[in-house]
């Protein structure tokens, strides 16, 4: 029998486990469309605001060698036009993740009260985001105390599950992670992209990015991801989707023992092409096969036995 | 596993030289091996201001230029510099026209004549017939008009004004020469009404072709998902910024509206 | 006329702004002197703890694509042994950096009088690595408070310029090295290692590394190292020594223009060989003959202008 | 701009089988494509366990053998796997021998012949006429014995008590035979005392030679230092494990002393 690459995880069912993480792509429901196409078992809306956005000046994304690089900056059509553009998500036939980002717990819970529909299957906050003023990491939504209030806000409002995305940037992940489980949430993510870096062009005398730097991402920070689902795992019952430099099969599995439930892919929309749901799932395949593994749930965490 | 890849950021070059090609419209040249294909763009970068996509409407021997109409900040900017002024530019990006087909169309709008010049010169380098419609506003607006002097590309002028060639829309040159000729294909690029008329004539008429469509790209290499098409979700920068007649029928909103720097739909 | 690559900092001459970073070989002095006839302007040894220690089971050390992981795990000597080991240090035709290490300020304090001698041209203290229990950031020695303490107590016995050495992982990195230049000290290395990180072998089902973690270093950690030098640049008024991921003169560039006026080199020995030093030099020197530069100061913050 | 590396880490491979040499020394075989060269090692990785280096002792046809004796807590734990388990193996590691010259001596004491007889594997294909000291403690320890039984390698035994062949030090025969042939080469690898008798002999004698060093490695790939020999400075991991005759005379330590596992100088 062929292994079951299924996974359920809090009430979200996704034939496979790989989720395209928020910010790739998935401005649009024909962009989410096209991804699921490809294959993801799950998909991620960009992060919405109240307000509309433009984001940081391009440059917004860079690549150095196998790192990515990006200041977006939460460019988004803001809560009317969002709420527009992701209606009648029925027509993606996986799974649609919402992303809610507010500059306070009042403002997450807004969100929460007034972008939320039935249609989506989960809502993601974003705690993490390393280089956007007001928001994430640089918003100071970083500490157990942020964490904790803005769980609460926006579980109060969400008649869904609530996935908390944490950053690898922060100290003790694991006391982080256990005041988002604390306040009710029903999932973690790490890690938002991690650092922040700066790439300067020597002959420009000047950043690249248009923001001065930003948040990584690519294949070079999976290590850092892995170790951070690790700990997390160690800290929390409510599970995990590890997100970070996957864009093969065995770096999946590699998440997975390390204790993550589902798995987010970003920038290996890049690296290997938008079919890279595609090809992770079966690389995946072949490995369980190899390796005898029936199912998804056999791997996650074994590394922690 | 993930194979080596080029870094996607731009390198500083010098302008080589600026040529005026109109009104308002210059070519701004470089040296170097770009190895790009006809149809496929460059991002420029101008440090402090900012990340603009423009076709490439030259390139042989190791020189390569894109030709840039004056319209906002960023190419009031451009306009600024001079020659020994360093850019930076990245890419090439997206998929560009096959080239495909025996006796060929060209049909340019504006700055859309850039990339179709590109193609002209791949074209007659492979010994093909091309007509080349090429639509401007007034006469002091048209391109490329000593060019293709040496006479291999048959051109085909068209202004809003008529002060040179056709007056009025320039798909109606095509609709005149696909009725005199038999067509082996039509690429098309320019203002998205006007892309809208040639893919309806082409439609019709039953002519393969093809059309290089605009949006508000960011990135350039497909991640930050600004220009993606309604329909399809398909990228500009990806899966475009050439998309050939079949694949424009799903692209919903193809001659209705487009997408702003914060994803909002605006009427085109 | 050929650009002048020599820099003086805080006292250290050197004859390139290139330095051997410490824990890449660097435990004997013969090793020291090889380097230092391929190039390198500076050296620093190995950290020497007065203990003898054995570090981690090795493996100890793997690469990942361009990252590179460390878990050395401080294995050295022990004060009477590295004593020995780093007498006569006249061989080496470079200025040699000592690195210490402690536990808390004391322990610090104690190796600052016992070890150091005058054949060191300046003595690194690193408070900053991620994967050593008691030491670094595991020991609690990346708070502003701690930088302080044990940069007091290396500078009251040391005679020569103390370097502080910090981590991209500490959240504000400007605060810590403000507590660092306000406790006496005269220049700033950043950074350390970062991360952790952890690689799993999917089909040993356990951590590579033998301490489970360790610290990432090569060129993917550059953007993050230059970032922090940039930070630091804009915080203190001493000079900083930028270190993660050099590899190449435009590299190094990058590194003095964001704000560093000397640049560590560690993995670089592993990804361009132990000659990484002379390539980096002369790359350097042909992009300042290039871009018409005369000397390093020339370049050093230029991007803050 | 850096060049895109293999990653250094080990890789589970299967042990396809293991078979006895002599006492307390097996070799270890596995399927796939070393490409090593004669004198050349790799890590091996038990999970848990730890990583220690270990000549390459066979390579033909995609398959590869280590020889071990069981010493210590690494190598117990090695001899208590079987078949069908897995192991970590990463590299190869190093600088091999030359495998230069005419007529050509090994000398090897203990599983110091493990290098060699992949290196005498290498030479008959040449066609090489090719003298293998092997030295060991007693006839029980001598590694071997049917492996060059086609008769194209001159094997010359040399055990500790007499058991086999010559008795007392291997590097006895060495003298012998450079008295009685015209040697292109000799090839060294073994304990240290052996090895340093060796030097002298070829030092005094004014034979080309190469010596395999052991040291105290961690890493294998260069970069921790903990392999650094006295003198020069080199990593026995990198610019080693093999050195020539007149690169030795650099190394202050060779015979003397080496590092444990902290850098502390130890008598050898
Ligand atoms: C794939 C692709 C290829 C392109 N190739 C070329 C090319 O070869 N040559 C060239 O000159 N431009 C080209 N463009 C357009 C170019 O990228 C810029 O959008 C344009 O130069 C305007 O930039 P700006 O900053 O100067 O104007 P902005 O300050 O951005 O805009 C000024 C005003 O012009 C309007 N405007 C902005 N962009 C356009 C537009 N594209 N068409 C009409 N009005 C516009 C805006 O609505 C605004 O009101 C291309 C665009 C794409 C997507
Ligand atoms: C380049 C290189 C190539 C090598 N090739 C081989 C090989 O082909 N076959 C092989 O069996 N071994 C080889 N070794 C040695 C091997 O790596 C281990 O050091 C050895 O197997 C001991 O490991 P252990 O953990 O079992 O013993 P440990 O537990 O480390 O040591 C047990 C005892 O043995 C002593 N000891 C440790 N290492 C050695 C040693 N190398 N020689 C003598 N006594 C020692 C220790 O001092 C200790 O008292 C090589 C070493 C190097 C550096
Ligand atoms: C271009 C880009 C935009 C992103 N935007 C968002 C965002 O809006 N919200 C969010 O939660 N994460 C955002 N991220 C972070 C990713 O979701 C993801 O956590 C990170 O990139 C690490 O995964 P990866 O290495 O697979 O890309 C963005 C990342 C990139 C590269
Ligand atoms: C194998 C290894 C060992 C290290 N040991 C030490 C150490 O003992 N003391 C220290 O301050 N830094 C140590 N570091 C950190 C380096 O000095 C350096 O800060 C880091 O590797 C980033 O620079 P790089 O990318 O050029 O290697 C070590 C790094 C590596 C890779
Ligand atoms: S411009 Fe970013 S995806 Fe097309
Ligand atoms: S074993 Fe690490 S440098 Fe040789």
């Amino acid at each position: 029998m062929s292994p079951d690459l299924s996974v359920n995880i809090c009430k979200i069912k996704m034939k496979n486990p790989l989720v395209l993480a928020s910010g790739i792509l998935g401005v649009t429901k024909a962009s989410l469309k096209h991804v699921a196409g490809n294959g993801a078992g799950a998909v991620t809306i960009k992060s919405v605001s109240r307000e509309r956005r433009e984001g940081h000046n391009p440059p917004i994304i860079l690549t150095e060698g196998e790192v990515m690089m990006n200041a977006v900056g939460y460019s988004n059509p803001g809560l009317a036009g969002a709420k527009k553009e992701f209606s009648g998500l029925d027509e993606i036939p996986v799974p649609v993740i919402a992303s809610i980002i507010g500059e306070d717990a009042a403002q997450f819970g807004y969100m929460a009260r007034n972008f939320l529909t039935g249609e989506f299957s989960a809502v993601e906050i974003p705690l993490s985001c390393p280089h956007t003023p007001g928001f994430g990491i640089l918003g100071g939504h970083g500490t157990p105390e942020a964490t904790r209030d803005i769980t609460k806000a926006v579980k109060r409002h969400a008649k869904m599950p609530v996935i908390v995305k944490l950053s690898a940037n922060v100290q003790a992940i694991g006391e982080v992670a256990k005041a988002a489980e604390k306040a009710g949430a029903d999932a973690i993510n790490v890690t938002n992209a991690i650092g922040p870096g700066m790439v300067i062009d020597v002959r420009a005398k000047r950043p690249v990015l248009g923001f001065g730097f930003g948040g990584l991402s690519g294949p070079p920070i999976r290590p850092v991801a892995v170790r951070c689902v690790y700990d997390v795992y160690e800290s929390v019952r409510i599970p995990v989707i590890g997100t970070g430099g996957v864009t093969t099969g065995e770096a999946a599995a590699e998440m997975l023992m390390a204790g993550a439930s589902a798995v987010g892919v970003g920038s290996g929309v890049y690296y290997r092409g938008i079919d890279v749901f595609k090809k992770i799932s079966d690389e995946l395949l072949g490995f369980m096969r190899e390796e005898g593994y029936s199912g998804i749930k056999d791997m996650v965490g074994i590394v922690h036995d | 596993m993930t194979t080596a890849q080029r870094s996607e950021r731009p390198r500083m070059l010098v302008i080589e030289k600026i040529t005026a090609e109109a009104k308002d419209t210059s070519s701004f040249w470089f040296t170097g091996d770009l190895k790009a294909k006809p149809g496929q763009f460059v991002m420029l970068w101008i440090p402090g201001t900012g990340l603009k996509p423009f076709g490439v409407s030259y390139q042989d021997d190791g020189r390569f230029a894109v030709t840039v109409r004056k319209i906002g900040t960023f190419t009031e900017k451009l306009f600024g510099m001079k020659a020994g002024d360093r850019l930076g530019v990245q890419g090439p990006y997206g998929r560009g026209f096959s080239g495909k087909g025996g006796r060929i169309v060209l049909v340019g709008g504006g700055y859309g004549a850039a990339p179709l010049s590109f193609l002209a010169d791949e074209l007659v380098r492979e010994g093909k017939e091309v007509f080349f419609i090429n639509g401007a506003a007034t006469k002091d607006h048209v391109l490329y008009r000593e060019r293709f002097k040496g006479g291999k590309v048959h051109m085909i002028y068209s202004t809003d004004d008529g002060s040179l060639g056709h007056r009025g829309f320039c798909t109606d040159c095509l609709t005149g020469l696909l009725s005199k000729h038999k067509i082996g294909r039509v690429f098309c690029c320019g203002p998205e009404m006007m892309l809208r008329k040639a893919f309806e004539i082409c439609l019709e008429k039953d002519i393969p072709a093809e059309f290089s469509l605009e949006r508000h790209l960011k990135c350039g290499f497909g991640v930050c998902g600004s220009c993606c098409l309604d329909g399809t979700g398909w990228r500009v920068c990806r899966e475009g910024p050439v998309f050939a007649l079949d694949d424009m029928k799903k692209i919903a909103e193809f001659g209705q509206y487009k997408r702003d720097a914060s994803g909002r739909v605006v009427k085109i």
